[in-house]
């Protein structure tokens, strides 16, 4: 059970616990394993264990044909399933120097963004509750919500979309579907002041996330933490001002960046990214232009020999595919995701090291990491 | 895996990416030419296509180039944003491409490096330069069996300890090790035991 | 009558429970069974008539002391038995002493009080107060202050040296 | 033989009762009260507006499989619950729930006793509650049990010195200990002492939710970090009764900030003729009401606040409530000898 590791030389001896966090816990997102040693309620050392979700998506989509893998990318971030599916499609438009038309990108972009403010609902919600504030996560659900049922409308369905096609969308939008978007916008905006009331200046809330979990910008970037967390250290790195794609080259918005880097200033940047989501949104849906929702796509996609990688923004962070198509077969010869999840969990082990137990499931929360995506 | 089917390999099994060298009208970034000059023959082949540079770096210098190319001005790559492999069986001057994917978070640029590899060679872990590569490179250790030498911590991370065979190879059939598992866990268990014993013998 | 038959009742559970904390294998047990001890002991404050003390002896002994009893054998994690002694005759014998050295104190006691006239007991009429919480607490501020003070400071320094102690870096 | 044995055991049955069912209601209160704040509706199958929600509950709780752990200490497993329930009904013994009333022409107090040393009384029998808790963690023989157990008995023996330690202003102001002359001495007074004492008021009500174990002070049952506290390993009716002691010792906790703070039984402002219109309404309901405010405030409480961390407790507890609480302690003193 325990394996006592006694320190010499101190007045008393003391032994280490060690304590098996997960794969089923409350509050590890999932069917994460952290395995914790700790010094009375100090953790001395973390052992990430991932893998519990492990599906073989890879694998699994090297043998497909491009565009059943569309429907494969769903089920790896799938609180953002619209994201991954953008992100595969424009690499494989890469592949074949395809040329997107502009209402397409518009949609992705209004798409992507929705899903950011869905991902970040759950998130506020779950990371708040995990410090124990729950009403946050009722109220975040109840405007993400909203948020599925524009998707429902959009393609369909409410988790797993399948929502794009390579070259364009499937489906145009419905009628009236803009509107509605608009109208969540305004919604949106009043919910964020109402979740901001309730956390942001709360004493506890502050002290239970200040100074936890700090790591500077370059650490950050060395230990490859993208997203809000390497943002939250004042790196201002974001796929989509650095290399546009989508609409994003003709969208107006800033990137919103922490100075402490700690839990506290990780969240506040992603409650600034659901502002600034609602700025894209409201100028993508105005300004989304006429035209067709697909490209000139051959009947039979099957990508000239190459290998190429390509990043968006994903709510969690740089979501990159590398895809090596050998130009022979119907399937990608290699198909790799580099998963901002994984990447981001990575960096765990060095933020919880010397924090409490408790802090630990925050670090957890304010990472944003979600298991289907970590393991695929 | 002798019990598992065997994959069939297509008829001409693909020998590796083209990696074409850069058109004519198209210039290449000044780090590379630095890299030139600051590792000798660190750099064996470079390629330009669809706009993303890649590098092809023999294995035994990986160390200094990616040194490189995180310290120097013009280059500063430090943000390693993937590390990964391709498994090309039939190649003859190396099985895996183990790729890295680089991004500059000053200069804002990426490139790839690309270190072709044999199936038994082992690969200097670049976990010293980028800690980033760490889960990274456990993975690529996990699904293609590439050993990376100096890495801190080099476990199996997505399979279980005690996986057999690495996944993403080729080699490797997409169901996994057979049935036998699934109809007859006993059996797969005396057989999994047997072949402990013979691995000792 | 009632009165005897619960004080033989609660005298004899007292030292039914105190004995079986010194026999009982399991530390947490042997706990367990002082907070009965200590209950009891209550018990007989309050059939004495004294509730303020009962109240006290509760709160102090069984809800305060014993819980950092608990604490400790919690932490240390002495649920293995304890290893015998190298040397166990020593012990024993140890115990024979002990036992006979508290047995010669308990006679000479019963010896002195037998011999010597009742005590004559504090004059209640000195005390303006009445009612058992307020004559304890006038007491204890008027005859027994000083011994009450020197018990304070006692206290004190265990404490501070307990914080020595447990605090590695101060 | 009436008015000594009839009467009293009556009572007891009476207040016995009364507390299983509010308890069993102050678990739909709060299920309700939450999920208003949180804009939901609640329990709402069972029975109109979900009203009869606590009886599915303890249906399905006394029905469901008891399970004792193989590797558990069985004996303290067993009692563990049992010692965490009990203190937190036995202290009704000494709450007044309102003045001498005449019922059917006989003269019957609204408490079962009133004895004089009462608050000690209250504050001793809490104080052997926390075994209940310890025990279950260390009979459980599990890690997430025994690390929320040992956070709960720290949290419960800290933070009962803070509230000691505001009684004992509160004992100063009224010269006794007995509950039902505290109330005596508020009417008095012409005050009640949560103006008098407001700070000691403050820490008692914060002292409180810690002592109950009540957000944001719920470290020992953090479902998010220890997956549910020193009960993780109980089930059935086992579970339930610390489920109930949980909500018994709120019940309590409200009582006695009443008594102490609010007057008790008396109405507002009871010594101002203008208002003796007021006096039709029974006694015990002013305590109901009051008592029934602050159970709202746990509530409300839980429902806005995250929680603190375990050392961020302590040091509330030890570096800020206890220097308060002896400060008030001194100022309380040195007012009263200088007054009277």
């Amino acid at each position: 059970m325990d394996t006592p590791v006694i320190h010499h030389g101190a007045m008393f001896d003391t032994n280490e616990l060690v304590l098996n966090m997960g794969p089923q816990h409350p509050s590890t997102h999932g069917v994460l394993r952290v395995v914790l040693r700790l010094d009375g309620e100090k953790v001395v050392d973390a052992d990430v264990v991932i893998g519990y979700l492990h599906r073989g998506i890879e694998k699994l989509s090297e043998n497909r044909n491009w565009t059943q893998i569309i429907l494969l990318t769903d089920r790896m971030d799938y609180v953002a399933a619209a994201t991954n599916n953008v992100g595969y499609c424009e690499t494989v438009e890469k592949l074949m120097s395809l040329e997107v038309p502009r209402r397409a990108r518009y949609v992705r972009t209004i798409l992507c963004e929705l899903q950011r403010i869905a991902s970040h609902c759950l998130w506020v919600g779950t990371h708040a509750m995990d410090i124990g504030a729950m009403t946050v996560f009722l109220y975040a659900f109840r405007e993400r919500e909203l948020i599925l049922d524009l998707f429902e409308e959009m393609c369909g369905a409410r988790l797993t979309y399948n929502s794009m096609r390579i070259g364009g969308l499937p489906l145009d939008i419905p009628p009236g579907w803009d509107k509605k978007v608009l109208e969540f916008c305004t919604i949106m905006a009043t919910k964020i002041d109402e979740y901001e009331e309730l956390l942001t200046h709360n004493r506890i809330w502050l002290e239970r996330t200040k100074g936890i979990g700090v790591i500077d910008g370059p650490a950050a970037v060395a230990l490859g933490l993208s997203g809000p967390p390497l943002r939250g250290s004042g790196v201002p790195r974001d796929v989509r001002k650095d290399e546009p794609y989508a609409a994003y080259d003709e969208m107006e918005f800033d990137v919103p960046i922490g100075t402490a880097g700690d839990t506290y200033d990780r969240y506040l940047v992603r409650l600034e990214e659901f502002r600034q989501s609602l700025r894209v949104i409201r100028q993508a849906t105005e300004g989304i232009p006429e035209g067709p929702i697909v490209g000139k796509v051959p009947r039979l996609i099957k990508p000239p020999a190459g290998e190429t990688y390509h990043a968006i923004e994903s709510p969690k962070g740089e979501l990159g595919y590398f895809i090596v198509s050998d130009g022979k077969s119907t399937n990608p010869y290699r198909f790799r995701v580099r998963p901002p999840s994984f990447c981001n969990l990575q960096g765990l082990r060095t933020l919880i090291k010397g924090h409490l137990v408790a802090d630990v499931v925050a670090l957890i929360g304010s990472l944003d990491v979600v298991l289907g995506e970590v393991d695929r | 895996m002798a019990d598992a089917p065997a994959h069939v390999p297509k008829a001409a099994a693909p020998t590796g990416p083209p990696d074409p060298p850069p058109p004519a009208d198209v210039t290449a970034p000044a780090f590379i030419a630095t890299l030139h000059a600051a590792v000798p023959g660190g750099v064996t082949h470079v390629s330009y296509w669809l706009g993303d540079w890649t590098l092809v770096v023999p294995a035994a210098l990986i160390l200094q180039v990616a040194q490189h190319l995180r310290d120097a001005a013009d280059a500063a790559f430090d943000f390693c944003s993937d590390v990964t492999a391709t498994d090309w069986p039939p190649r003859a001057e190396g099985r895996f491409d183990v790729v890295y994917c680089l991004y500059s978070t000053r200069h804002r640029h990426r490139v790839r490096l690309k270190v072709i590899l044999g199936e038994q060679q082992p690969l200097a872990s670049v976990t010293g330069v980028w800690p980033a590569a760490g889960w990274l490179e456990r993975e690529v250790y996990d699904m293609f069996g590439v050993g990376f030498t100096g890495h801190p911590d080099r476990r199996r991370i997505l399979m279980p300890e005690d996986w057999q065979g690495h996944p993403q190879r080729k080699d490797y059939p997409l169901e996994g090790p057979g049935e036998l598992l699934l109809e007859n866990p006993i059996e797969w268990l005396k057989l999994r035991q047997s072949r402990e014993q013979a691995d000792i013998e | 009558m009632a009165q005897a038959i619960a004080f033989y009742f609660i005298a004899a559970c007292i030292l039914g429970f105190a004995v079986l904390v010194v026999s009982t294998k399991d530390t947490v047990h042997s706990v367990l069974f002082l907070v009965m001890d200590f209950l009891f002991v209550a018990a007989l404050y309050v059939l004495l008539g004294a509730e303020f003390l009962a109240a006290i002896q509760v709160l102090v002994y069984a809800g305060g002391i014993v819980v950092l009893y608990l604490f400790v054998v919690m932490l240390v994690n002495l649920k293995r038995p304890p290893e015998a002694h190298s040397d166990p005759h020593r012990r024993t014998m140890l115990g024979f002493l002990l036992a006979a050295a508290v047995l010669v104190e308990v006679g000479a006691i019963a010896v002195y009080g037998h011999s010597q006239p009742a005590m004559v007991p504090v004059p209640g009429a000195a005390m303006p107060v009445t009612g058992n919480t307020a004559q304890i607490g006038w007491l204890l501020y008027t005859s027994y202050l000083i011994p009450f003070e020197i018990a304070s400071m006692l206290l004190l320094v265990a404490m501070i040296g307990a914080i020595v102690l447990a605090k590695r870096e101060l | 033989m009436i008015d000594t044995l009839v009467i009293p055991l009556l009572k007891i049955v009476i207040v016995l009762n009364a507390t299983l069912v509010s308890v069993t209601y102050m678990v739909l209160l709060e299920r309700k009260v939450i999920a208003w704040a949180q804009s939901r509706l609640g329990p709402m199958r069972v029975g109109p507006y979900g009203i009869l929600q606590p009886v599915a509950d303890a249906v399905k709780l006394m029905i469901k499989e008891d399970i004792t752990p193989v590797r558990a200490d069985r004996w303290v497993f067993t009692i563990a619950p049992i010692i965490s329930m009990v203190p937190a009904l036995i202290v009704y013994a000494v709450i007044p729930f309102g003045p001498e009333v005449k019922l059917f022409g006989r003269q019957v107090t609204l408490y079962i006793t009133d004895i004089n040393v009462g608050l000690l009384y209250i504050v001793s029998v809490a104080s052997v509650g926390v075994y209940g808790i310890i025990l279950a963690g260390y009979a459980s023989n599990s890690k997430y049990p025994l690390l929320a157990s040992l956070r709960a008995s720290a949290q419960l023996i800290s933070y009962e010195v803070a509230v000691t330690l505001t009684l004992v202003s509160v004992i100063m102001m009224a010269g006794s200990l007995s509950m039902v002359s505290i109330v005596r001495a508020q009417q008095s007074s012409h005050m009640w002492y949560a103006f008098v004492q407001p700070l000691a008021f403050l820490i008692f009500f914060i002292g409180g939710l810690a002592e109950t174990n009540r957000a944001p002070f719920d470290l020992p049952e953090a479902e998010q970090e220890l997956t549910g506290g020193f009960h993780t390993e109980y089930s059935g009716m086992r579970f339930a009764l610390f489920f109930l002691a949980e909500y018994a010792n709120m019940i309590v906790v409200s009582s006695v900030a009443t008594t102490l703070f609010l007057g008790g039984w008396l109405r507002p402002f009871p010594n101002v003729a203008f208002l003796s219109f007021l006096d039709f309404i029974p006694s015990w309901t002013w305590f109901l009401v009051k008592s029934f405010v602050f159970l709202y405030i746990f509530i409300w409480v839980r429902a806005t606040l995250p929680r603190y961390r375990y050392d961020q407790l302590m040091r509330l507890g030890w570096k800020v409530l206890i220097p308060l609480a002896i400060a008030n302690l001194v100022v309380t003193g040195i007012i009263k000898v200088m007054l009277l």
